[in-house]
């Protein structure tokens, strides 16, 4: 009867796997004797991007872009030095916090009026009100009380007394509503215990496969090591003797190497047999979600083939979900659902592959796919490619950063950055001329 | 309508070794080339195919403790000699052809594995142990000395090719090491793959650039020497070229890097440039200003390059033939058009096949299994053999000849050898 | 011929497993085929068993004088193979007995000043922020300073000459090597990516220090200790030859020396053999460091003294 | 040149708290002496007066910090005290230094000359003629002279050229340059032989890079690769241990200095020792801590000036 109200129900019920809200890194420059720190690397600067279960995000861009360092922060490697990492939360309490971050940026910015007090206060009144949100009963009902005071204020309720005065009450509650929520489901606001169970569910495999691996571990010592700090796999949801050697015996199967290479060190092992290693280590504690930082971009063509058919099949196994980290868009292509691409620490463009392929609107993807050499002499084009390098990411452009190598730059882009703005067919993009026509590239 | 294509460099039976505690690596297996004069080559392979090899062999820069084992490079061999030169090499394969399959592998040094002994060692002969061996009615049993004798290391007067001292004159193998080095830098230049290691951390862009130029062409007045230097950066097009000739490699960007690197090479108006991976180290972007400026260049200075790259895309856009190397061997050579539409060799085709194209998003990438072989055993047949799906017995024993399937496209299996079918082993 | 199969069993069992053994068979099978080590260990085990057995061996009391007429200054005999000295004492007796002071300080000094070094190393690599910046500034001075130099006006200060002054002086002087190198290491084997995949697993800091660090700092400091004993033991001879070391009437081997020295032009031997003896126990130490530095990482090529 | 002079300002800013920790330890020792402190700056057998004068000229009544102050205070004027000794009773310090410090100077600067003009040229020859039988010899020849003590390469060097040749004086430096050559070689050897190693490690990794081969695939003469660029860039490690080689040369100097009697800061050192003269032994601790910390800074500079990618850091 009402089957669009159930897909949007299932929509609001949907549990996000992943999703970073306005992630950033930066890394000081010092200088001098006394190590001043003269400025920021500007690593990642504002990415918010968000991952369902099961699918492949592609994360494209050139050297320096801080694509890895996305990944590297994500696993909290290196942790964010500002914004939340989401993991596993539902849709609804990601809509809610976002809707109070606006608010709250209002607040700061002193714009707040009545309306947006009482707005704030039916918000938290949902998010905390529902089954959904999964934090601690106590706190949610004085939450709700707190939501209730100040709508009770901003509705000119003068019986609260001045302590209940919604101009200083409300930044106080959105406060406190953001951190409850983010204790709860953001990666980077965890406690070390929880985070240490969490690291069993999100893993990562590194580009280089010859420092991946310690060089004195045999390789049965490298799959296992993460039962020597979490403790011998779950048998639960396996056979009753389920023990740590058959666990390994089943992995390096797994990624198609035989049990007799488990006796050996990472030396006697090719470029694809070790990331095949790697790849084994990450999955041993059954993550849900594994980041591949340029995984194949240190292999050979044929063999490049092989490990990335073998993640593939491993996805499709154990419903896996990944972030593939590239340089190489062909790569990037063939493994993802969608794609993000970065430039100087943003993410410029975002989406469906298909969609990114034939209809770019950023020039610089635009430029990124005209830049990549077609394995094939029919399309010997006359290559549109962009001049000019990469700025440095410690004193980025103002404005749009790439308007120094744009063809199409205004005025208006050497002041104003361009936000990523949702364009239909799940397509969104950051750039203020990306309704200009453009030639089809292929 | 064939025109007539001038030969810049010829290879002949190139073969290169490292000799390790471990064993004997064959780095390159007898390598056959020609490039023609304005055509731009690539060789295709995958990490140690040898493709880096074929250049230093060249250039006759081959590392310790590797040595150019046998062959010839003819470097601008006049016409005559060369149609001479053929002459013989026809008769010597004229002669091969004719010879029963088991004694095709004894004899032909350029095309089948050297002769060994028990123990595997590689067989040296003397002059009259080959002639025993020869039936004494084939005249061009000489050639086949030429190649047992190189081997050997000195060369017989009674052979033709060694005998030729016209010929010989235009083996780079055959040269002094002062030739060479009026040769390097001057007639054969070589770009190197990754520019921040391979420019002289220590000197400065222009130090570095002055030195080639006043060594190559005797100019030693600063003033001329600069406005030559100013001269090169400008045509590899680096904005600001007076402050890049006062900078050290470090303070400039890899892409930048690569431009000077190429300016080094193209200083002296070389006839054959060599660029080994010359965009690998570079973002794509990048790769592709590099690879713009390197097809201009080249074709402005009227030059010849050989490419050596593993990216399949790059030498479909820049180049006019290409060769696909495999364990030290060239297995396919076509020009670019051909090889993309018609990959003869199983190695090319699975190559084409596992290589991801943007915009032809596929399930599974089909995949060439196993590894490449080591190079420290000897491979008395296909050394494709371990990973082809179509590897017959003969395969395993005999190594292909290359043929000529279609017309300017050759191919080195025993598909197209008639080899598969050939019973007579 | 069944006992050496089955050792070979064992060792490639070892070999097999991993780890600390793992890492014993290697150095053995490696250290074996190079000629450095083979040499070094031979003058050390050689240098090592003479000290040992010096009290039953078939020589002369070291302290024994002899100041009758003839008995001193003489020239080396079958009776005393490198001489007598002024006191008439056998310098051959001497200078096994000094093997026994030399080693023992060498062996000792290295030991102590390796526990500073590889706790201050561990320490500051591990808490990195401003305690590694103070360790590391200290270790820097330490460093750059000569060791021969602070041991001197060390063992010059301190209370009594003597053995345990020598020892304490080279330990606090020498350990500056030791702590760089754990501490450059751990900084290192942080940045690899094996560390990272550690980290990535859920292990903490101690178990990467513990598991992944020091176990990739063993080879270095192996190689490192070696060619410290020998640092430890020219330190030890140029103090006891100054007057600031071991006292007599014990004999050590610098002090030796420097008796003989007044001799030299009627008796070189008494100064000639105890340089002798030196040089081939630091020769001694010096290759088996130099030729395991080979074997066991060739990048430690830079690493000096 | 800009850069290297801020290079330099801040090589210089940072030796100032090595020398305030230097001079700390120097302080120190007077602290390790047995007893009074008075004991070890007041000469033997002392009346009680000059005892008193003592403790009150050092402060020795104060709070340590205080005494610190006083010591660098007085250090800063150039007053070590009075050398309590027999023979140089009662005399300054610093004169005893002054008199002495050419002496060092000298027997040092041609150390290092030896040191370096052996060790560079014989290191780049092992090198290019890597294992072969010259490369071999001259490694097993270093090997052995970096194993002998300096003390007894200086008798054996006596011994042979003073007592049988009879070609050089015994010691002292009454013949002029010729009682310099033995001092010399036997402080340079040792460390001749360490550069010539260092040397040959360097160039044999210098010489495997890539920017080698690149240099010949341009034609450039083995001569120019080996000694222009090759040199250049294989010589950076040998100047970053110059630091390291100074401090090997102060000690070495002592011992140097004590077997062939020359009279520099090293022979006045072990006789301060042997005499028990503490405020001896401390100024000439002080002084060679500064040869010390000077050397290092002179290498820095050294080092930055010759590779132009330390500049930035």
């Amino acid at each position: 009867m009402t089957t669009a109200y159930d897909a949007s129900e299932k929509v609001r019920d949907e549990v996000v796997l992943l999703e970073t809200v306005n992630m950033k890194k930066l890394f000081p420059v010092k200088k001098g004797v006394f190590g001043r720190v003269v400025g920021h690397v500007h690593a990642v600067d504002g990415v918010s991007v968000s991952i369902r279960r099961g699918e492949t995000l592609g994360l494209v861009g050139e050297s320096g872009c801080g694509k890895t360092t996305v990944g590297r922060a994500i696993l909290m490697l290196t942790p964010p030095s500002d914004g939340y990492v989401f993991f596993e939360t539902p849709r609804i309490v990601l809509e809610s916090f976002k809707v109070l971050q606006s608010i709250r940026s209002k607040f700061r910015q002193g714009k707040a009026a009545a309306a947006d007090a009482v707005r704030l206060a039916d918000e938290m009144g949902r998010l905390f009100g529902s089954a959904g949100c999964d934090v601690s009963d106590d706190r949610k009902k004085d939450l709700c009380g707190m939501a209730d005071k100040i709508r009770r204020s901003a509705a000119g309720d003068k019986s609260l007394g001045d302590s209940a005065k919604w101009r200083e009450a409300a930044p106080e509650a959105l406060d406190d509503a953001l951190t409850e929520v983010a204790k709860r489901y953001c990666i980077n606001f965890k406690e070390k215990t929880e985070m240490k169970h969490l690291r069993a569910r999100i893993q990562i495999v590194f580009q280089d496969p010859y420092s991946s691996l310690d060089p004195r571990f045999t390789v049965e010592r490298i799959v296992g090591e993460g039962f020597r700090i979490h403790g011998p796999p779950a048998s639960a949801s396996k056979d009753v003797k389920f023990g740590e050697t058959e666990r390994i015996h089943q992995l390096i199967e797994q990624v198609g190497l035989s049990h007799d290479h488990l006796s050996r060190l990472p030396h006697e092992f090719s470029g694809g047999q070790k990331q095949r290693i790697a790849l084994a280590r990450a999955l041993a504690l059954e993550p849900d979600f594994i980041v591949l930082d340029e995984p194949t971009s240190a292999l050979d063509v044929s063999v490049q083939a092989q490990v990335l058919n073998l993640l593939r099949r491993l996805q499709d196994k154990f419903g896996l979900t990944y972030l593939f980290i590239s340089h190489d868009l062909s790569v990037v292509e063939h493994m993802s659902d969608r794609i993000a691409v970065m430039y100087l620490g943003k993410i410029i463009e975002l989406a469906p592959v298909r969609e990114l392929l034939s209809n770019a609107k950023h020039p610089y993807t635009q430029a990124l796919i005209a830049s990549i050499p077609i394995p094939d002499p029919k399309f010997k084009k006359v290559r549109k490619g962009i001049e000019g390098e990469v700025p440095s990411p410690i004193d980025p452009p103002k404005g749009c950063r790439f308007h120094p190598r744009c063809g199409l730059a205004g005025r208006e882009c050497k002041t104003i950055e361009p936000l990523l703005v949702d364009i239909g067919n799940g397509h969104f993009v950051a750039c203020h001329h990306w309704d200009y026509k453009v030639p089809p590239l292929l | 309508m064939t025109t007539y294509k001038k030969p810049v460099l010829e290879i002949r039976g190139l073969k290169t070794q490292f000799f390790l505690r471990e064993g004997t690596v064959t780095a390159l297996d007898g390598i056959d080339l020609t490039v023609y004069e304005n055509e731009s080559i690539g060789m295709v392979g995958e990490t140690g195919c040898g493709k880096s090899m074929t250049a230093f062999s060249i250039l006759r820069l081959v590392p310790h403790p590797g040595r150019i084992e046998s062959g010839n490079i003819f470097f601008k061999e006049s016409e005559e000699v060369r149609s001479r030169r053929l002459r013989y090499e026809a008769e010597a394969q004229a002669w091969y052809e004719r010879q029963p399959l088991s004694k095709k592998k004894e004899y032909f040094a350029t095309y089948g594995p050297r002769p060994r002994d028990r123990k595997g060692r590689e067989m040296r002969f003397t002059r009259s142990e080959v002639e025993k061996m020869t039936p004494p009615e084939i005249a061009p049993h000489k050639l086949v000395m030429t190649y047992l004798s190189l081997l050997a290391k000195k060369i017989p007067d009674s052979d033709k090719i060694g005998k030729d001292a016209a010929l010989r004159a235009y083996d780079l193998l055959n040269k002094s090491h002062d030739y060479m080095r009026s040769v390097r830098g001057k007639k054969i230049s070589m770009i190197f793959q990754d520019p921040t290691t391979a420019l002289d951390p220590v000197f400065t862009v222009g130090q570095q650039l002055r030195e080639v130029i006043s060594l190559h062409q005797g100019i030693y007045n600063r003033a001329e020497l600069d406005s030559r230097v100013l001269k090169i950066l400008r045509l590899v097009r680096l904005a600001a070229p007076e402050t890049v000739m006062k900078q050290y490699p470090h303070e400039l960007s890899g892409g930048m890097k690569q431009r000077v690197m190429i300016a080094l090479a193209l200083s002296c108006g070389p006839s054959l440039l060599i660029a080994d991976e010359p965009t690998t180290a570079l973002d794509v972007t990048i790769q592709a200003q590099v690879l713009n400026l390197l097809k201009e260049v080249v074709r402005g200075v009227g030059s010849t390059m050989i490419l050596i790259t593993h990216n399949l895309g790059v030498v479909a856009e820049t180049c006019d033939r290409i060769c696909i190397m495999y364990a030290g061997r060239i297995v396919e050579e076509a020009t670019a058009a051909e090889l993309f539409e018609k990959p003869t060799h199983p190695y090319t085709a699975g190559l084409l096949n596992a290589f991801p194209k943007l915009g032809e998003r596929k399930d599974e990438l089909s995949v060439i299994k196993g590894t490449v072989p080591d190079l420290m055993l000897p491979f008395p047949g296909c050394a494709f053999v371990e990973r082809c799906e179509r590897a017959t017995d003969v395969c395993r024993k005999v190594r292909p000849r290359r043929v000529e399937v279609y017309p300017d496209h050759f191919v080195s299996c025993h598909l197209f050898t008639g080899g598969a079918n050939d019973n007579r082993v | 011929m069944t006992m050496r199969r089955r050792l070979n069993d064992q060792l490639t069992r070892w070999k097999m497993s991993g780890g600390a053994k793992q890492f014993v068979v290697d150095l053995l099978e490696r250290g074996s085929r190079n000629a450095m080590v083979v040499v070094g260990v031979s003058i050390i085990t050689i240098m090592i068993s003479l000290a040992l057995l010096a009290p039953v061996l078939p020589i002369a009391p070291p302290n024994e004088l002899h100041l009758e007429l003839g008995e001193n200054f003489q020239t080396p005999s079958s009776r005393h193979w490198f001489g007598t000295d002024s006191l008439g004492r056998d310098v051959f007796s001497r200078l096994v007995w000094g093997a026994r002071i030399s080693l023992l300080v060498g062996t000792l000094a290295v030991l102590f000043s390796l526990l500073i070094g590889m706790t201050l190393g561990l320490t500051a690599g591990y808490f990195g922020g401003k305690t590694d910046y103070i360790i590391s500034g200290t270790i820097d001075l330490f460093w750059t300073f000569p060791a021969f130099l602070l041991a001197l006006a060390l063992g010059a200060a301190l209370e009594s000459p003597g053995l345990n002054t020598v020892i304490i002086a080279i330990s606090i002087s020498y350990w500056a090597g030791f702590a760089r190198l754990v501490r450059g290491q751990s900084l290192a084997v942080r940045e690899r990516l094996f560390v990272e995949a550690s980290k990535a697993l859920g292990a903490n800091s101690r178990r990467i220090m513990f598991t992944h660090v020091l176990p990739n700092c063993l080879a270095p400091l192996i190689v490192w200790a070696s060619i410290g004993v020998a640092d430890a033991i020219t330190i030890e001879s140029s103090l006891s030859f100054l007057g600031v070391g071991t006292q007599p009437p014990a004999a050590s081997w610098g002090y030796e020396l420097q008796s003989g020295k007044t001799f030299i032009e009627e008796a070189p031997w008494i100064a000639v053999f105890p340089g002798l003896a030196i040089l081939v126990t630091i020769l001694g130490f010096n290759l088996l460091g130099d030729g395991l530095r080979d074997v066991l990482d060739p990048r430690l090529k830079g690493l000096r003294r | 040149m800009a850069d290297l002079v801020a290079y330099i300002i801040r090589k210089l800013l940072l030796a100032i708290p090595v020398i305030i920790l230097a001079t700390l330890i120097v302080f120190l020792m007077l602290y390790l002496t047995p007893g009074d402190p008075v004991d070890a700056l007041a000469p033997p057998h002392s009346t009680q007066q000059t005892r008193d004068a003592i403790r009150e000229k050092w402060g020795l009544n104060d709070p340590p910090w205080v005494q610190y102050g006083t010591f660098l205070w007085r250090l800063v004027h150039g007053d070590l005290g009075t050398s309590i000794g027999f023979g140089t009773r009662d005399m300054p310090v610093s004169t005893l230094l002054s008199q002495r410090l050419t002496n060092t100077l000298i027997l040092m600067g041609i150390g290092l000359g030896i040191s370096y003009s052996l060790g560079i040229p014989l290191g780049v020859f092992a090198a290019l003629r890597q294992n072969k039988l010259a490369d071999r010899s001259i490694m097993v020849f270093t090997l052995v002279t970096y194993a002998m003590p300096s003390f007894w390469l200086g008798l054996l060097l006596l011994l042979l050229f003073a007592v049988y040749l009879d070609w050089l004086p015994l010691q002292g430096t009454t013949g002029g340059f010729r009682n310099i050559i033995l001092p010399a070689m036997t402080l340079g050897l040792g460390n001749a032989a360490l550069t010539t190693r260092m040397m040959r490690s360097s160039m044999l990794e210098v010489i495997r890079n890539d920017y080698i081969t690149q240099l010949r695939s341009r034609g450039i003469s083995e001569r120019d690769v080996i000694l222009k660029h090759g040199l250049k860039n294989a010589i950076l490690p040998v100047i970053t241990v110059i630091g390291l080689d100074i401090g090997w040369f102060v000690g070495g100097a002592v011992v140097v200095e004590t077997v062939f009697s020359w009279p520099g800061i090293g022979l006045l050192m072990t006789n301060g020792i042997l005499n028990t003269d503490f405020p001896v032994v401390r100024g000439c601790t002080i002084v060679l801590a500064f040869f010390v910390i000077a050397g290092n800074l002179m290498a820095d500079i050294l080092y930055a000036y010759v590779d132009p990618r330390v500049r930035l850091g």
